[in-house]
């Protein structure tokens, strides 16, 4: 039982038009030796699940830049001008869900639903106009489809064999669900410990979720502090 | 055969579905039984719907943990690389298809697949739990099952009379005499225990058994 | 910023009438001696969401004994032969759900959602009669709603002052959900901690969730192990 | 008044919205201002949608670390009684019901207690982010915004013109001039800054003003 596998074996499971649901919110959580993995194999015409599209220049931005990616599912660009303006000028295909609805379509795809009923956006012009909605117990509400994904792309502080997972602080963000949603489940990881040496009650995501596990060398510039986010 | 040799029986025969690394569910009654017919060196986990996964063997007389119990009450051991979740991750856990394997009893079970094993209109009716979500979900579903009721009838039928867990859920049907397998032509016949002979498993099984051409197996 | 109470401050907001969420499945996680607290209050006409009916005079069902319970939402009575012979009798109304299903639901309501989409009992007689189903994306599924409680009667190991909550082992079951679910949110707790003292990334359920904790000065024999659970 | 001191004014005042133990959402902006206006002894939770619950203050430099952001991307500190959560739980929070109160700044927010503040068609429109489950969930929702815009045009308005964030989800509307609350009858004027004028406040204001029956307050 040893799910630990090079980069390269692990991302041999991404194919061109792979719908890949990569977790993070900001830095923090974000796989960014992963995303560089993927960069660098040039799988193209993918569909990206994230929160937001990293910084400019930054994550997932990069496979943006380099026209890997034909569409973004996501919440908020609005620390990305770059893929703002790819958007803009039509290069890059962007649906915008509000965070909390596109953190439950994707943990609906993870628990074997088909969709959910809310009211989020209910009232509001851009939403309402563009959503199937439904009359359900004497109100009209969004009905949203389940979002399910070829392939999840993680970073956790450790893992064991078995794929148990341990998220560092707001890390944890995206990840959990995401590792629940899709076929294949990759994880880079910081450390790598004994099947047995993690607490059953401190997993935050439980092995059975996870196919393969990459064990992270070094941490990239990327991983650590941003300048320009310091006061 | 003896209750308890028959139920041995099934038990060794079904331990063969499950292999390293896999995610297992085990129903009541028979399916309890399969775990100890593993050898130890295979290392499997076992998923209780109240939210344990790497569930061991039942505890050893006075070793119980009040907080430590498997889905039908009775206190268990973890294995090494166990976690907690809720009730709303566990069963994420089986409808969105990680149960590699999972193996529940039956009432009824048809040559096409379908299950029936959680009420017996005006007689037992103590509510699904999480049979269905389990039947319908898992990857692979084994049914483990005495071939024939306590009044000889067949179990296994060409239609389920009694309602459904699941429809077309059944992968495998392993019973003390016989190892099924559901297809879209019917029932295939894959292995007959040792010591029996084909017409005797005709005779107890209440729907047609087609044969591979290679003739089925021994176990 | 103190949310720990008496068992009776706490309990003082359950009405007649109320819809009452209760943890645990079997013994661990159930609040036994807020249940027992109930019992002597004597509020009654109580619809009761929990797993299971707890086994026969323990928990839940001394309350569905005394008359005080109008109604359950669980998913199995198997072994309580009390409570189901009072259901055949007509003396208690029971609506069953697929378990994974009841839990959804609450999740559901928790979530601030209205209902959601499931296959599970799709082809099965019962379940495809008696609900609401509709075709999305090419498949029928069936359409079920969030469930909300006006009180949620939880069981964990330790609190802190805020009513940040962590369970023990398989006690979690139905609690963190439950806790999400409901009006008034109340925990009973093995042990208090000073706020602070619980490791954030440990935190099962988050204290914004919990409205008041109540510390219980010995756990009675109810909480113990069952002796014909032994082999 | 310098832009600095207004945004103060408006930060302190908001303070007043905070109680002993409430959970809290700062929006960006003017928002991010309000805690420290409150006083040390005051316990309360800052709640931010990538899942951290109990954040405190901005890090010191050379003090961050580099898994501890805020929705924002600021590095923050943590209060003790804080928790993690995935993002699904910490929208669980919002939709649930569990903020007790937030604060937004605003493009527009109407005397009806609309607010519009994610996009402006052809010119801003990044994503709606969490702000709109947080405008129409938080049990008590305060806008926080300069009253006029950089051409000094109204912000508060009879009718949005923007593409709504949230439809009468609007409890509080703190400028650097005014207190108000949108009602069904119409914008009340609760309370109007030291040394401003009534009239002032009505022609920089882009909707009929009521006034309490006491009038209005200072603040």
């Amino acid at each position: 039982m040893n799910k630990v596998c090079s980069l390269e074996e692990a991302l041999s499971r991404v194919n061109p038009g792979d719908t890949v649901m990569v977790g993070g919110f900001g830095v923090p959580g974000t796989p960014f030796t992963l995303l560089d993995g993927l960069l660098k194999g040039g799988v193209n015409e993918l569909t990206v699940v994230k929160n937001e599209a990293n910084e400019d220049h930054m994550g997932i931005s990069k496979l943006v830049e380099a026209g890997l990616v034909r569409k973004m599912i996501t919440t908020h660009l609005g620390l990305n001008k770059t893929v703002i303006g790819m958007m803009n000028r039509g290069e890059v295909e962007v649906e915008f869900y509000p965070q909390g609805i596109l953190a439950e379509k994707i943990r609906a795809g993870g628990a074997g639903l088909f969709g959910l009923l809310t009211d989020i956006g209910m009232d509001t012009e851009l939403l309402s106009s563009t959503k199937q909605t439904m009359w359900f117990e004497g109100r009209e509400l969004i009905v949203e489809s389940a979002l399910k994904g070829d392939v999840a792309l993680l970073h956790a502080a450790k893992a064991d064999r078995f794929g148990n997972l341990v998220y560092a602080k707001s890390a944890m963000n995206f990840n959990p669900v995401m590792a629940t949603a899709a076929t294949t489940v990759i994880a880079e990881v910081e450390e790598v410990v004994e099947i047995g040496d993690l607490d059953p009650e401190h997993v935050h995501t439980p092995g059975a979720f996870v196919d393969h596990v990459v064990l992270l060398e070094e941490l990239s510039e990327e991983y650590g502090i941003l300048e320009h986010h310091i006061i | 055969m003896s209750t308890t040799s028959y139920k041995d029986k099934i038990a060794a025969r079904a331990a063969q579905e499950i292999s390293e690394g896999k995610v297992v569910n085990f129903g009541i009654g028979i399916p309890t039984l399969i775990a100890k017919f593993l050898p130890p060196e295979v290392q499997f986990f076992v998923h209780a719907e109240n939210g344990v996964l790497g569930m061991g063997g039942r505890c050893r007389r006075g070793e119980e943990d009040r907080n430590l119990i498997d889905a039908g009450g009775a206190y268990v051991e973890l294995v090494p690389g166990a976690s907690f979740a809720d009730s709303s991750v566990s069963f994420a856990m089986i409808r969105g298809g990680r149960l590699d394997v999972a193996f529940l009893g039956a009432l009824e079970v048809s040559g096409k697949g379908d299950l029936a094993n959680w009420i017996i209109p005006g007689k037992y009716a103590p509510g699904i739990g999480g049979a269905m979500e389990v039947a319908q979900k898992a990857r692979r579903l084994v049914v483990v099952t005495n071939h024939n009721d306590r009044a000889d009838n067949p179990k296994i039928v060409e239609e389920c009379t009694l309602p459904l867990t699941g429809k077309s859920c059944v992968d495998l049907i392993i019973t003390e005499i016989a190892v099924m397998q559901p297809t879209r032509r019917g029932l295939l016949l894959l292995e007959i225990a040792e010591g029996v002979e084909l017409e005797e498993v005709r005779q107890r099984t209440g729907t047609e058994l087609l044969l591979p051409p290679e003739g089925p197996g021994r176990f």
